[in-house]
């Protein structure tokens, strides 16, 4: 763990989703950027809350599904009409009704890798080392606690408001993660 | 909590990535070029019991292809030559030279001499040597310059890629019937014109369909 | 969940008074607690079982199939009816994970971690039977589509062909969506479990996960995604199961009916097989209060429907077989219920017609015995019906002079019963190891999951 | 019995190929012959056993495999290698010859069709002669001679012969199979010269002898009756299968299918009535058929004798004559249609009842004018002038007594099949010296003092003549491959001691009978495969002076057998004949024509009588186990024997086929069935009655290939009589309702563009007539042999896996307790043009090829078994084990059996699937040969293409070609009334159709009963 003076940022937890959502607004209010807040489940209204735009993973798994359809059109209409072309059946090379299963599968396909892959991209995971875990309350979080962290990275980050202004919104208890 | 991971584990997953591309690629390309027939057949040249010359015998000699091997005209196999061709002249020639023993010895004998297969081909595959030379494919195009081999070499893969490569579009392998054992026939300037012209008379048009080659 | 779920309201959805802690606590201690000597015992049975599925197979491929029962007009039998009904019964758990989602359906959070696992190993099992019944198994990847140099691809005519498909697609596509179910819950894990080596493994998984909003976001929109995916998947591969024989020209398969019907029988059989199992392991690791009594009507229900459904099919193949005025269409279908395979359609009725209907009674569908009896006889049923699909119609055909009768062989029998192995097995480590209830589902379905809970004091918490 | 044996054609699979011994063999026995056949690797290579091993390819993983080619080293002139070459030869059988041409690559014979100059032949064959190439490769072949069971050599023989036959007043006593060989005979007067007390006797289980003995009574001579069923427009057959069970068959099949042919409604076909116990193949072809008891075909033969005597002049001897069937229907019927058809009707017996009927039909034939029209009487100077069979019985007692010091049998196999109440075997043990000339080390020749191994036609010089008399050759393929000698040889060994070379004996004979300069007409033999214009002399006949007299006595002797009491009736088996093909796999597997069992005899019965002993009248589907039941003939000889219901045999009779039964003759023979000579007397050969049957409550299993026999009403098989076909001639086509594209089949209804076959030139086509077959199943074997196709033993033809590439389905139609019609139909693959086996394949290992044959590339396959479940014909055969690989490489010196194989057809290999190519080996030889001589088309001249079945079909049942060409044969067949497509409503139009068959029953008699 490298000695930065500057701290990761201000952790605060919270008795119950519904302060910590308070909390989230009041801290966008107050200017913060770089803040997140820690909880074992999603919570309703968060993200408004957090003023988050919506995701963007929706585009890459659109892109990665038109690609599946146009790679299995493509795959199938070469291989059976230009590559090696034989009489099956005496049916028409280009085949198209047979062709849909396979085609759609691979959309199917594509498509799941893209919002698989896509997610972890977006969530930038895996990270297995992470300065939050420096904290030892933080691990409620994936068990009953509610939190909310407040990084240093913030511009208009300074130790002491942001223990201020988290005390005053009723944080249950206050640290200060180290980088 | 304590951290469970040490800081640099965090690169890890970014090496990981091109480690896997770099692997991936790599296998690839193995299997396309060592796994290819390119690779394991063609530059096969094995001892053959005895030491015969094409090169001697066709470019000195200037011997014709089908001098030996004329059931090529006729049948499907260009078979070896019996052991009486060769005798035709070597009873009076190099009657008492070393190599040609197992020669003399088969003729005495009546055993045959055991050369070794150099062109094999699958057997559930049925190649007709008869048809393709009879429209004018040359022997040079599948066995490659024998005029020039000491030793005979595979100088094709003969894999049904290759078959195919010329099935689909015969017309740059098709020569003058005449021209076919000529190792050193070059396609003239206007080669294509010719080529149609034998396609159109010959009525020519080799079969991709299964049991054109396996039965 | 977020803005774009929320859920159908249902109250008490877990029984007992849970708070979030009880509720980590509660499913994360079971792998940490000893193992029990049971799950020894069952460990042990499955592993001999797997043995003799492996000895099957390297018996069958170094002899032929021969030693199958197979003859000329039989050319398909226990082979392909196994892998149909074991991926009949891979279609519960992306079902009850997608379809249900989608439907906002809460009480599905209780089983879908669960049922995905079974629809993994199931389909496994399932695929195992495509590769192994083909008679040079050493050319197999010719059904892929790889460049050779014999310049020759797979014809992708074949129905066969689009079922390597979509049984790919769809095992992929489950066991991603699994993971993605699972990677909270890991971090769970990994924040609890005591010993290093455990730490490192759950942790490894987890991916570094903290439950962060930011996070929350992605991840909600991902499986929304993969639900969306899921669900034409799950309705298309038995449709392309179905395939195999709509397609094709033999009558008693040629039937148009079948993609509907084979997908409803899916569902069907799919949840018996859910049902078989979550009764026994709520009772082991006493998790009554999550798999509630409530789900195992609500699922009884859905059988109930499924078993319909089928049994509208079975009816629906002998109406158009008539109206179809085909004669070797009709005499299949009579020759099915008189015929030399009788004795297995009557199986099949009565275990997947008549016996589903106990359910109408509300008293039997919250009878645990008798669910558990009855989902059981249900699979059964299901093989059946795969068995007199496949068998029956290519035993007697159009030519009469080509008919003949299957009759297995040890191999066929030890094949099947092999493949529990391989389920169990696989199915025993999840349980060991792995959270079987998806604890970050159920806690958002806890009415002190909505911040609303706080606002107007107790009042929504027993309304 | 009992259980089920395994039928192990291949002992181990591990007496694999490269044995040194075979190296050695080859190089000795031909090293003329040695074209890459020396050494494993390349010899198999050569013999396409598809992929190699499994060893081969781990060693090729390592290192490449190296192969070795063997040239000539002195080529035979007109060899050249990869082309095959054709000899005219003869294949002989109960001492008549067929002429066939011989195919050999590289110097081995691969497969023996007809030869088109031989009348007896017209280049067709039967099932014998298509499966003799097995016999010639079987390993159980005897390969030594014997002397007293122990290793001897040819030298000691002759040299005992020298030291043992010096003494002319032996009693010696020749014991020969029928023969028609000149030279034999030559060397047969020779000995009766040498030996003053030496008497030759002919012996044949079943023989023509009480034929002969007929044609004695009433005409004083023994004659031989030749029938032209072409010529013939009523026949009646009296128990005679004469379309099967006859030395002829080639020649009846093609002579009875053209007096039944139509090419249009208003051609008048012939009309065959048919009077048996057990149904026969020419029963299933009658119009109409009367199913009564062997013993009383004699009474329903005089019976119709004295209803004719009052209405023609000859048959006065039986004028007043009465028993059970004068007031038969038939009886009345057959007089007045045979009296509407004097001099073009036929009359014939079965060859084993006894002489009283055959004096009997001849006499009506006489009578009826017939003679010099449809039925000839042959002067044959080959047959003895006494009867044989009493003869042999004479030559027994004798034995018996100890009065014969030397017993030469040349070929037969006395102690397996002799009459069990001559009891020859201990008879022969009162002989001293007895010397065996056979094919086999078999049941005789272990009684023997000495065995000689008899060398196979395929291999020896040898002659004789055909049934009607033409003179052949039968010219060797290849030397001898276990040093036999042929009959000839050993003959002369006996009489000369000396050492003699089969050539040479027959070229001496030959000098006498060419005229000219000899060695012209020697090569013009041996080229053309017989002497043009030899045959036997047709005699004119007159009947008798002592006919009445000896008519009076056997009407006086026929007494009317027991209603009730059960007769059991022994015939020759339609595949093994008396036994003599039983180690031939390709025979053993033929399933029989009218039961489809394989690898088995069975006591035929009929439902009615199998319920009277307690047997299940019907199967149980797709159950394999019998009722075995125990047969005790009058004077206590037993047998027991699986039981077999087949509907349309005569109550109270049972029917059984021998030929089986055999020990330790070979892998193929051994243990296959259940001997039953032991039940047959030496007097009224055919039947006895009175026979004891009982169940024995044990059962067994039979491998049947078809196990369903009803057609379930289905249009499958059209047929129609005559008159039906009249009113409509196109019911055939009309029988099926085509949905959507009915009256337009031109265009069908179709989710894609119409495919327009032929795109391209030539499109093959194949009609298969079924007014023509009669369901004798040579195109199988001759399929068989062509293709490579592999013997699988009777556990897997039990378990439903048999191999054969066109089968014959076999259905019953009607009364199953009464007398059901019988419908034969050869189905091989029908290269549908939408085929339905294609679009399944998951790899493209089936699909049409452009000549628009449906290909199965087998080295693309990988056995899913998919599309033979999605044939609607189920035509195709799956490997189920490595068949090919036991069928080849197991055994002694499974090197032998490999040189049977045909080069251009790739062997299969486990785990494929395959089918009927239309023989695209021989397409696409003709193809190639036609570009290169014409230097432009690939379109082969109508007739250049023959698939096997076709070229082998005796009744020319099968046409071939191209259908771009409407002249073709092929062309005109399917263009005819009769024709129709088979399921033609699953519009996938089969290339392969059938014609229609018409029956031509007799209004006057109403539904045979």
């Amino acid at each position: 763990m490298n000695s930065k003076d500057k701290p990761f940022g201000v952790l605060a937890e919270f008795a119950n989703p519904a302060d910590l959502m308070d909390a989230a607004s009041a801290v966008k209010k107050a200017g913060y950027k770089h803040f997140d807040t820690y909880s074992p489940f999603p919570i309703h209204g968060m993200d408004e809350a957090m003023g988050l735009k919506p995701s963007k993973l929706g585009w890459i798994v659109l892109g990665h599904g038109i690609v599946g359809l146009l790679g299995g059109v493509a795959l199938q209409s070469w291989t059976m009409s230009i590559a090696y072309p034989m009489h099956i059946s005496g049916k028409p090379f280009l085949n198209f009704p047979a062709f849909v299963p396979v085609a759609f599968a691979l959309v199917i396909l594509l498509a799941s890798f893209g919002a698989f892959m896509g997610m972890f991209y977006l969530n930038k995971l895996p990270r297995l080392n992470n300065p939050l875990f420096n904290s030892d309350r933080i691990s409620k979080a994936t068990d009953d606690g509610f939190f909310l962290c407040i990084e240093a990275s913030d511009p208009a980050f300074s130790e002491k408001r942001a223990e201020e202004l988290l005390k005053n919104l009723g944080a249950t208890h206050i640290e200060t993660i180290p980088a | 909590m304590a951290q469970i991971f040490p800081e640099w584990v965090d690169n890890i997953p970014k090496r990981l990535q091109l480690a896997t591309i770099i692997v991936i690629t790599g296998i690839i390309f193995g299997f396309w070029y060592f796994g290819s027939p390119e690779y394991l057949e063609v530059g096969y040249a094995p001892n053959q019991p005895i030491p015969y010359s094409h090169k001697f015998h066709v470019s000195e000699l200037g011997m014709d292809c089908q001098y030996c091997h004329g059931s090529a005209w006729k049948s499907a196999i260009a078979a070896i030559p019996p052991t009486e061709t060769c005798m035709t002249c070597h009873e009076y020639v190099a009657v008492d030279s070393e190599p040609l023993q197992p020669l003399r010895d088969s003729w005495e004998t009546g055993l045959p001499v055991e050369w070794i297969r150099v062109h094999d081909i699958p057997d559930h595959a049925h190649f007709n040597h008869s048809i393709h030379v009879n429209v004018g494919i040359g022997c040079v195009t599948c066995h490659g310059r024998v005029d020039r081999m000491e030793v005979v070499m595979k100088s094709e893969s003969m894999s049904m890629g290759w078959c195919l490569d010329c099935h689909n579009n015969p017309a740059p392998h098709l020569r003058p019937v005449e021209e076919v054992t000529n190792m050193a026939w070059e396609p003239p300037d206007d080669h294509y014109q010719f080529a149609q012209m034998v396609i159109e008379k010959r009525n020519i048009n080799a079969p991709i369909y299964c049991n054109a080659c396996h039965r | 969940m977020s803005q774009n779920t929320a859920t159908v309201p249902d109250d008490r959805l877990v029984k007992g008074n849970h708070d979030f802690a009880s509720i980590t606590k509660l499913i994360t201690d079971i792998p940490q607690e000893r193992t029990p000597l049971w799950w020894y015992i069952a460990f042990g049975i499955s592993n001999i079982l797997l043995a003799v599925m492996l000895a099957m197979v390297v018996w069958l491929i170094w002899n032929g199939i021969g030693v199958w029962g197979l003859n000329n007009p039989v050319g398909w039998a226990w082979d392909i009816t196994n892998f149909v009904w074991w991926v009949g019964i891979g279609h519960a758990g992306t079902l009850i994970s997608a379809i249900l989602f989608l439907f906002r359906q809460g009480w599905r959070t209780a089983i879908n971690r669960f049922a995905e696992a079974m629809t993994i190993f199931a389909v496994m099992c399932a695929g195992l039977f495509p590769a192994i019944h083909v008679g040079r198994i050493w050319t197999i990847y010719w059904i892929f589509p790889l460049p050779n140099s014999m310049q020759l691809w797979p014809n992708f005519n074949s129905p066969l062909l689009w079922d390597v498909f979509a049984v790919f697609t769809y095992l992929t596509v489950s066991t991603l969506f699994w993971y993605v179910g699972l990677v909270p819950d890991l971090a769970t894990m990994r924040d609890r479990v005591k010993g290093k080596i455990s730490k490192l493994i759950y942790g490894t998984f987890a991916l570094g996960w903290t439950g962060g909003n930011r996070q929350w976001q992605n991840y909600e929109k991902a499986y929304m995604i993969l639900a969306g995916l899921a669900t034409p998947l799950v309705l298309s591969v038995h449709t392309i199961v179905s395939f195999d024989f709509a397609v094709s020209i033999i009558p008693g398969w040629h039937t148009t009916i079948f993609p509907p019907y084979f997908v409803a029988g899916a569902i069907f059989s799919g949840f018996a097989m859910v049902l078989t199992l979550m009764i026994v392991s709520r009772k082991l690791y006493g998790l009554e209060d999550i798999m509630t009594v409530d789900h195992i009507e609500k699922m009884n229900i859905i059988i109930l429907v499924t078993g319909i459904m089928v049994g509208f099919a079975y009816s629906m193949e002998f109406f158009i077989a008539w109206y179809s005025a085909f004669e070797y269409e009709k005499f299949i279908f009579v020759n099915r219920a008189m015929g030399p395979y009788a004795w297995a359609y009557w199986t099949m009725i009565t275990c997947n017609v008549v016996a589903p209907q106990f359910f109408w009674v509300k008293k039997f569908r919250r009878n645990i015995t008798l669910t558990f009896i009855l989902s059981i006889v249900i699979n059964i049923g299901m093989w059946f019906e795969r068995f007199v699909i496949v068998v029956s119609s290519l035993a007697t055909d159009y030519l009469p002079s080509s008919w003949g009768y299957f009759t297995p062989t040890y191999v066929d029998i030890l094949t099947y019963v092999g493949t529990f192995g391989l389920f169990l097995t696989f199915f025993l480590l999840f349980l060991r190891f792995l959270p079987m209830v998806a604890i970050a589902e159920i806690k958002g379905v806890l009415p002190q999951a909505n911040p609303a809970y706080y606002r107007n004091g107790q009042s929504t918490k027993t309304q | 019995m009992g259980k089920e044996q395994q039928q192990t054609y291949w002992r181990s699979l591990n007496e694999l190929a490269q044995n040194e011994e075979y190296r050695k063999f080859v190089e000795r026995e031909f090293p003329e012959n040695a074209t890459e056949l020396t050494d494993g690797v390349s010899r198999r290579n050569f013999l396409q056993i598809m992929g190699a091993s499994i060893a081969l390819a781990g060693l090729a993983a390592c290192r490449k495999p190296v192969q070795k080619i063997l040239p000539y080293t002195r080529q035979p002139e007109h060899i050249v290698p990869g082309i095959p070459l054709y000899y005219a030869s003869a294949v002989p059988f109960r001492g008549n010859l067929s002429g066939v041409v011989v195919e050999t690559h590289e110097g081995r014979p691969t497969k023996i069709e007809g030869n088109d100059l031989h009348p007896g032949s017209n280049g067709k064959s039967n099932i014998r002669q298509q499966a003799a190439i097995l016999d010639l490769y079987d390993q159980d072949r005897s390969r030594k001679v014997l002397r007293n069971g122990s290793d001897s050599t040819w030298e000691d023989f002759t040299a005992f012969c020298r030291e043992h036959f010096a003494d002319t007043g032996r009693r010696v006593a020749f014991l020969s199979e029928a023969h028609s060989s000149p030279t034999l005979e030559r060397l047969r007067q020779s000995a009766l010269n040498r030996f003053p007390n030496a008497r030759w006797v002919t012996c044949e289980p079943f023989s023509e002898e009480s034929v002969l003995n007929g044609t004695a009574m009433a005409f004083g001579r023994r004659l031989r009756p030749s029938y032209h069923f072409d010529k013939a427009s009523v026949t009646l057959s009296l128990d005679d299968d004469f379309l099967q069970d006859s030395d002829n068959d080639v020649a009846h099949i093609g002579a009875f299918a053209q007096s039944r042919a139509l090419a249009s409604p208003d051609e008048e076909p012939s009309r065959l009535y048919a009077a048996e116990s057990t149904y026969s193949l020419t029963g299933s072809n009658a119009d109409h058929r009367l199913r009564i008891k062997s013993s009383e075909i004699p009474l329903f033969t005089f019976a119709l004798a004295a209803h004719l005597s009052g209405e023609v002049s000859g048959l006065e001897a039986y004028a007043g004559y009465r028993n059970t069937f004068s007031d038969h229907s038939w009886i009345s019927v057959l007089a007045e249609e045979l009296m509407r058809n004097r001099g073009s009707s036929i009359i014939t017996a079965g060859p084993e009842h006894d002489a009283p009927v055959h004096a009997t039909v001849a006499a009506i034939n006489h009578a009826l004018g017939n003679t010099g029209q449809t039925v000839e009487y042959l002067d044959v100077p080959y047959t003895a002038t006494a009867d044989q069979n009493e003869a042999f019985a004479g030559l027994v007692r004798e034995m018996g007594e100890g009065q014969i010091d030397t017993l030469v049998m040349i070929g037969t196999n006395p102690v397996y099949t002799a009459p069990a109440d001559l009891d020859f075997q201990t008879a022969l043990e009162q002989v001293p010296e007895s010397l065996h000339l056979s094919l086999h080390y078999d049941e005789t020749s272990r009684q023997s003092s000495w065995h000689v191994n008899r060398a196979h036609f395929l291999e020896t010089w040898g002659d004789g003549h055909s049934f009607t008399g033409v003179r052949s050759v039968i010219q060797p393929l290849i030397q001898p491959l276990f040093n036999g000698k042929s009959e000839t040889e050993f003959l002369n060994a006996v009489l000369s001691g000396e050492d003699a070379a089969g050539h040479q004996l027959v070229r001496e004979t030959w000098q006498e009978l060419l005229d000219g300069p000899f060695e012209r007409g020697w090569n013009e033999v041996l080229h053309d495969g017989l002497q043009r214009g030899s045959r036997y002399n047709a005699v004119s006949v007159s009947l008798a002076g002592s006919f009445s007299a000896e008519a009076a006595g056997f009407l006086e002797a026929a007494e009317e057998p027991g209603g009730d009491s059960v007769e059991l009736v022994v015939r020759p088996d339609p595949r093994m004949h008396d036994g003599r093909f039983a180690n031939n796999g390709w025979l053993q597997e033929l399933p029989d024509p009218m039961t489809k069992v394989t690898w088995d005899n069975v006591a035929l019965m009929s439902p009615n009588t199998a319920e009277r002993f307690g047997i299940p009248p019907t199967r149980r589907f797709g159950d394999p186990n019998q009722m075995v039941v125990r047969l005790r003939t009058a004077s206590g000889d037993e047998a027991e024997i699986a039981a077999w219901v087949l509907p349309g045999h005569a109550d109270n009779s049972i029917t059984l086929h021998a030929g089986y039964g055999r020990q330790k003759v070979g892998r193929v023979a051994d243990q296959v069935g259940v001997n039953v000579f032991p039940l047959r007397r030496s007097v009224s050969r055919l039947y006895c009655t009175a026979a004891d049957v009982s169940a024995t409550g044990r059962s067994y299993v039979i491998a049947c290939t078809q196990d369903h026999h009803s057609l379930e009403g289905r249009p499958h098989v059209q047929d129609a009589d005559l008159d039906h076909y009249r009113e409509n001639p196109t019911f055939a086509q009309d029988a099926v309702y085509v949905p959507g594209i009915y009256g337009d089949r031109e265009h069908p209804v179709s989710l894609f563009d119409d495919k327009q076959w032929p795109d391209h030139q030539p499109q093959w086509g194949m009609a298969i007539d079924l007014n023509a077959c009669i369901g004798c199943g040579v195109c199988t074997i001759a399929c068989q042999a062509e293709n490579n196709i592999p013997v699988i033993g009777k556990r897997e033809v039990r378990r439903g896996r048999e191999m054969h590439w066109i089968r014959t389905d076999r259905y019953f139609r009607g009364d199953e307790r009464g007398n059901p019609q019988v419908m034969h139909q050869p189905v091989p693959c029908m290269h549908c043009e939408n085929a339905p086996c294609e679009q399944v394949c998951p790899v493209a290992a089936t699909t049409h090829s452009d000549d628009g044959l449906n290909q199965m590339t087998y080295n693309r396959c990988i056995g899913t078994r998919y599309c033979a479940n999605n044939c609607p014909y189920k035509v195709r055969r799956f490997n189920f084990f490595n068949y090919s690989k036991e069928y080849l490489t197991t055994g002694d010196d499974p090197e032998i059996i490999q040189m049977a194989m045909n080069p251009d057809v790739t062997v299969r290999f486990r785990g494929v699937m395959e089918k009927c190519t239309y023989c695209v080996q021989r397409i696409s030889r003709a193809k190639i040969d036609t570009k290169n001589e014409t230097g432009d088309t690939v379109k082969p001249s109508d007739g250049t293409v023959k698939t096997a079945c076709q070229q082998a079909c005796p009744a020319n049942a099968i046409t071939f070609g191209d259908l771009t060409d409407e002249k073709s044969i092929v062309s005109i067949q399917k263009s005819k009334d009769r024709n129709y497509l088979m399921l033609e409503e699953l519009n996938v139009r089969p290339r392969t159709s059938y014609l229609a068959k018409i029956r031509n029953p007799n209004r006057q008699l109403s539904e045979p009963s």
